[in-house]
C-alpha cells in the first residue's frame, strides 16, 4: 500500500475495518490457486483473454519506429477494465458481499462492474458525473441494459473525481453488504496494488507475446491502471515506461502532491489544496489525480510522464483508424497521440521499438468525435 | 453534568458567515466547528458539500477564513473541521501554526486515521492544537483503545455508518460507541482526566441533541444548522435554533441529575 | 456455386467475367498455404481469434439446458464480418484491385470492410440505406472514421436489399478496379461459397472449443453467413442445425424460390415476383432473402429454420445481459430468442446441449433498444 | 439500310402510360421495349428505377399490364425487357405464354446471363417469343459467339460497363462491341441471316442514336425518354422527341449511303 512517499490509506475510520478486511481478502485469494484458475479460467473463455499483440504495420513503416499494439480494445466490454472487475467482483462474492459500488468516468469501468455483477450475481450501483453521462450515452445505456442502477453525481465538477467521492460515500454507508469496486491504481491501501496485480495480466502477457524487450513501453494515464498493468510486465526490463496523461489531467506534469480518495499522491490543486477539476475530452482521463505508484515510478525515473493535448488525441484516433483500420477510445489515442508526436525525435528514436497498450475501443466516443469533426 | 454543545459552520458560506459564528457563542455553544471548506468533502453528505461548494464559488481561501476569525470577537474554542489535503498542501506544521495564529483550539481531520494522523499528530501538538480523532462504529476494541489514548479534545464519536447529514433518528449505534468509548477511557485514565466524548454525524432536532448526549458528554450538530443557513435563516434564526437545543439538553440535563438514582442503566455508563 | 436447385449466378453479362475471374482467384487463393497463413496471421494477431466459447452458466440453470456461446462479439470490429471481409479484402488486393464496394445493413459489415480497407490499403465504398443509416449512427460514424465513403441509398426500401442492389449497380461500372465485397452467403456464385468457406472458422473453432458435439447448433439468418460458418463446422456430425431469422424477413418460413441479388433462393415475394419489403428491429436480418445454401440445406431437411418476433429478440437482448454479462446484437440475439422461447418444450428439450453463435455485440443497437424501453 | 429505333418504356408509369407507347408508335419506332417494372432492378441507373418504383407505387401488377396492352391498337413489334425473378416466379413457361398471348414479340432479361438463360429460351421458344441475350463489351469472343448464336430476334449490344442512364457521350466500347458481334455473325451466319445489333445503354438524343446506329443496325433508347415522362412530358411531347431521332437516324443513313464508297473504313465492319 506504500510506494515511496506516495500511497498509504487516507480514509474515514468507519472504512478502516473494511479495507483492512479487503486487503486480507484479497492477500488470500490471490495466494489460493482455486481463486486464480477461476479468474483465470473468466478472463480465458469469458472476456476473450489473451488479447492479441497487433503489429501496427502501416504505421510504423510511416513512423520509422516498430509499433506493437496491446489490443485491450478486444477485451469483452471493450476495455482492459474487464480484468480488474472480474477479479474484484470473485473477490466480493468470496467476501459474501450482496452488491457492488462503483464509479466511472468515461462508462468503461462502469460498464465492465455491470458486467461482472451480472455474471456472478451481485447487485450493482454505478456513479457517473452527470457531465460524462452527457457525453456518453452509449456507455449509460449499456450499464441499464445490463441492469445496474447508475446514479447521477451532480456535484463539484460533475465528472469522475466527484463520481468517486459519492462511491465512497456510499460505501461507508453499506460496508458491510456493499464491495467498493474501484476501477483504478487509486484510492486506499489495498486498492493501488490490487487493482495493478489484476491489471498486470496485460503487462504479462504482452511480455510473453512480444518477440523482444521493446525499447519503449507506453500507455495512457488516467488514474493509470493500464498503465500501471502494462508497466508491471516490463519494469524489471531495460524498457522505458511512458505514461501519457491528457494536458488539462496531467497530474505528474502539472500536479503537486497531495491527499486525494484516500491516497497520497500527485494531484492538480490550487495554493490552499482544492482540487482541481480537469479538462479532457477523453472522460476517462478527465481526473485530477493519478495512482499512488505511478507518482512513485515518477519521483524515482522509473517511468516517465508525458501529456498530449486534445486535438493531438483526435488526430491518432483518426490516424490510427484510417492506418490500421483500429478506432481506439479518445483515452488509448493519448498513449497513441505521443508516438505520432515523438517518433523521430530525441524522445523516440527512429528505429525504437514501441510496445503500446490501447487499452480501449473508441465506439463511445463517436459522437463526440463527430461533434468535432 | 452540563452536556457539551458543538455546532458546526461551514467557513465562508454567505459573506456575513461570521455572524452566524458569533450567534452560536450567543445561543451557548460550548464550542464551534469550523468547516474549512474541501472540494472534495469525501465524509459529508448533500447539505455540507453544498456548503462547501457555495464557499468555494464565493472564492473564500483559506487565508480570508483565518483572518476574519481573527478579526472576530469570538471567546468560544474553535475546532477547525477539514480534510487531509488542506493539511498537507501547506504542509502540517504551517497549517497548524495559522490555526493556533487564528486563535484556533482544536482540529479534526476525519479522512486521517489513527494510522496516518502521527505526522500531523507531531505538528498540532508543536503548535498547541488539540488533534482530536474520530472513532466509528466498526472500530475494534483494540483500535479503539487506541484512539482513544491518541486523541486530544475530545473524543469524536461518528454515531452511524455513513456521511454526515440529517436523518429521522439517531442511530442506536451511537448510543453503543459512546458507551464504549467511556468503557475504554474508564480502563486507561482517572474519570476527571477522560476527555469528554462528542457525538456526531446525524443529529437533528433539540430530541435528537438530548438523546446523543445522553449518550455522550456533548454532541455536534452540522448539517441541520447549515440546511437552515442554505434555506435562507438568518443570523438571528440560527441562534433561536442553537438556543432551542441548549435549552433542551440544558432542561435534559436537570431531569438526568434529578433521575439519576433510578435511572442508572438507562443513561449509560457514565463515568 | 450450386446448392441443389438453389444458387447460381443470375448476373448481368457486363459481370460474368469479374464473377469468373473471383471464382478463379478464390480458388487459387484457398489453395495456396502462403494466402491462407496470412489470412490466419490476422485472423489472430489483428482480429482476436480464436474467440472464446462460452459456457452460459447462469442461462443454463435457469433454462435447463446446457448453452455454450460462440463469441463473435469479440472479434475485432464487434462481430463475425470481420473474418469474411479481410479474407476478400486479401483477394482483392491479390486480384489488383484498387477499392472495395460494400453493402451493409446494420453497418457491421461496412465497418468491418472499411476496416479491412483501411489495413490493407484499399479504398472502400459503402453502400448503406437512408433508412438504415438513420438507425445505425453509430456505425456510420466508425465508418467515416475509419476512412470509408458512405453512400446513402434512397431507393426501394431504403435498407439492405437496396444498398445491395447498389453496390452491383457501381461494381458494373468499375468492375476492372473494383472489388465487390459482398458481406453475406448470398449473391451470384462464387460468393456462396466463398464467404461460406472464409466464414467456416466459426464453426470449426467451435467445433474443437467443444467439449462435444452438441446436439443443437443454432445461429440468427439474415443472409445468414454466421449460420453458414457455424453450420459449416457441424454439418457432417449429428447436430440439428437450427437458423433463426426475423418473424418480418423469414425468407425460409414465408418465402419462396425466386431470383434477387444475383441467386436463386427463398425469397418473400408478391404474385407477381416483386421482392417484398424485410421489417425487423434488426437491420442486418431486414433483408427478405436469404444465403442459397440455407435454401438448399432447408429443402434437404438438414436445417430447420424457425422464426422469433421483434418483442422476443428485445427481450433477449436484457436477458442475456442481465444473466451472462453480454450485451448481444438485435442480430444475434434471434438464436437467444429461440433458445429462451423453446427450452423445455419439443424443440429443444430439457437437458439438450445446445451451442449458439454470437453474432455480434449489441453497442450500436444501444439507442433502438433505449426507444423500446 | 435504316437503322432501327426502339424507345423503351416502363409500363405503368402513368395512368395513360399506353399513350405513350402509341405515340413511340406513331413516331416511327421499328419496335418498343416495354420495361415490366421490378422492385429490384439491378441493372437500372436512376431514371428507370425511379419509373419502376412510380409503377409499383401504383399498384400496377403484370396481369394489368399485359391487359392493357392486349387491349391497344399496337401495330408495333413489342419486347419485354424486365428480371429473372418476374420471370420465375410463374415459371418461365407461363410467363412466356402470357406475353405471347399479350401480343409480345421477344422479351430481354438483363440478369439471365447464357449460363442460366437454358429454361427460358426453351419455354420462349416453345411460346413464340424471341428471347433476346446481351453482350457487354467484357464478354470474350468465344463467349461473344455462343450468346450471338443463341441469342433470338436481335442481339443487344451493350454500349458500356454500367447501368442504364443517360451519359454525356456514347461509350467509344459501343462501336468497338458492335463490331465485334458483327464479325462473329459474319463467321457463323450468311449475312442476310445476321440478327439485327441493337446498341442500347446510355444511348440518348439524336446525335448518340446516329452514332450508335452507325456502329450497329440500331439503337435502344430508354432512360433518356423516362427522363422526360418522369418529368411530366405528354405523350405529344414525347411523339416529338422520338420524330426528332427517327429523323436523325433517316438522315444519317442517307448521307451514309450516299458517303459508302469513301467512307467504309469509318462506318466500320457493317454486313
Amino acid at each position: 500500500g506504500r510506494f515511496g512517499g506516495f500511497g498509504g490509506r487516507f480514509v474515514p475510520e468507519s472504512l478502516v475495518p473494511a479495507c483492512d478486511a479487503l486487503a486480507a481478502a484479497f492477500s488470500g485469494a490471490w495466494a489460493d490457486p482455486a481463486f486464480r484458475a477461476e479468474l483465470n479460467d473468466l478472463l480465458a473463455v469469458y472476456a476473450g483473454r489473451p488479447t492479441p499483440l497487433t503489429p501496427a504495420r502501416n504505421l510504423s513503416a510511416a513512423l520509422g519506429v516498430e509499433l506493437l499494439l496491446k489490443r485491450e480494445d478486444l477485451a469483452h466490454t471493450g476495455s482492459h477494465k474487464i480484468n480488474n472487475v472480474l477479479g474484484q467482483t470473485l473477490l466480493a462474492r468470496r467476501m459474501g458481499k450482496r452488491r457492488i459500488l462503483a464509479e466511472t468516468g468515461a462508462g468503461q469501468h462502469g460498464v465492465a462492474a455491470a458486467t461482472a455483477a451480472a455474471l456472478l450475481g451481485l447487485e450493482a450501483t454505478i456513479f457517473m458525473g452527470e457531465r460524462d453521462i452527457e457525453r456518453q450515452q452509449l456507455n449509460v445505456l449499456r450499464m441499464s441494459t445490463l441492469g445496474a442502477t447508475v446514479v447521477p453525481v451532480t456535484t463539484g465538477s460533475r465528472t469522475l473525481k466527484d463520481a468517486t467521492n459519492e462511491a465512497m460515500r456510499a460505501w461507508v454507508a453499506d460496508v458491510d453488504d456493499a464491495h467498493f469496486l474501484l476501477g483504478s491504481v487509486g484510492g486506499p491501501h489495498p486498492y493501488p496494488w490490487m487493482v495493478r496485480e489484476l491489471q498486470r495480466v496485460i503487462g504479462d502477457e504482452a511480455r510473453s507475446q512480444s518477440p523482444y524487450v521493446p525499447d519503449v513501453v507506453v500507455a495512457c494515464v488516467g488514474g493509470g491502471s493500464n498503465a500501471a498493468g502494462t508497466f508491471a510486465g516490463f519494469v524489471d526490463t531495460a524498457a522505458r515506461l511512458v505514461g501519457v496523461e491528457a494536458a488539462g489531467g496531467a497530474a505528474m506534469s502539472s500536479g503537486r502532491a497531495g491527499v486525494v480518495h484516500g491516497a497520497r499522491s500527485m494531484v492538480l490543486q490550487d495554493a490552499d489544496g482544492q482540487v482541481a477539476e480537469a479538462e479532457s475530452i477523453a472522460a476517462g482521463l478527465d481526473y485530477p489525480g493519478i495512482g499512488p505508484e505511478h507518482a512513485h515510478l515518477g519521483a524515482t525515473g522509473r517511468a516517465e510522464y508525458h501529456s498530449v493535448k486534445d486535438d493531438e488525441v483526435v488526430a491518432a484516433v483518426r490516424r490510427l483508424a484510417r492506418a490500421e483500420g483500429i478506432i481506439c477510445a479518445l483515452e488509448s489515442a493519448h498513449a497513441v497521440a505521443w508516438v505520432l508526436r515523438e517518433a523521430g525525435g530525441p524522445l523516440l528514436p527512429t528505429g525504437s521499438r514501441v510496445l503500446l497498450t490501447l487499452s480501449g475501443r473508441g465506439d463511445k466516443d463517436m459522437a463526440t468525435l463527430g461533434a468535432v469533426a | 453534568m452540563t452536556k457539551l454543545l458543538v455546532p458546526y459552520l461551514t467557513a465562508g458560506v454567505t459573506e456575513n458567515w461570521i455572524d452566524y459564528l458569533l450567534a452560536m457563542q450567543a445561543a451557548g455553544a460550548d464550542a464551534v466547528e469550523i468547516g474549512l471548506p474541501f472540494s472534495d468533502p469525501m465524509l459529508d453528505g448533500a447539505t455540507i458539500q453544498q456548503a462547501s461548494d457555495r464557499a468555494l464559488a464565493r472564492g473564500v481561501t483559506i487565508d480570508a477564513i483565518l483572518a476574519e476569525i481573527k478579526g472576530a470577537p469570538v471567546r468560544v474554542p474553535l475546532i477547525a473541521f477539514t480534510y487531509a489535503n488542506l493539511v498537507f498542501r501547506p504542509g502540517a506544521e504551517q497549517f497548524c501554526r495559522r490555526l493556533a495564529e487564528a486563535g484556533f483550539r482544536g482540529l479534526i481531520v476525519p479522512d486521517l486515521p489513527l494510522d496516518e494522523a502521527a505526522e500531523v499528530a507531531r505538528a498540532a501538538e508543536a503548535a498547541g492544537i488539540e488533534l482530536t480523532l474520530l472513532v466509528a462504529p466498526v472500530t475494534s476494541d483494540e483500535r479503539l483503545a487506541e484512539i482513544v489514548a491518541r486523541s486530544r479534545g475530545y473524543v469524536y464519536a461518528v454515531s452511524r455508518m455513513g456521511t454526515t447529514g440529517e436523518r429521522d433518528a439517531l442511530a442506536s449505534t451511537a448510543a453503543t460507541l459512546a458507551a464504549r468509548i467511556k468503557a475504554a477511557q474508564a480502563a486507561l485514565v482517572a474519570p476527571e482526566e477522560a476527555l469528554p466524548v462528542l457525538v456526531g454525524f446525524g443529529v437533528s432536532g433539540p430530541e435528537q441533541a438530548v438523546e446523543a448526549g445522553r449518550a455522550g458528554d456533548g454532541v455536534v450538530i452540522g448539517s441541520a444548522l447549515m440546511r437552515r443557513v442554505l434555506d435562507g435563516a438568518t443570523p438571528a434564526d440560527l441562534e433561536a435554533e442553537v438556543t432551542a437545543v441548549r435549552a433542551a439538553l440544558d432542561r435534559a440535563d436537570q431531569e438526568a441529575t434529578a433521575d439519576h438514582a433510578s435511572h442508572a442503566q438507562i443513561s449509560g455508563h457514565r463515568g
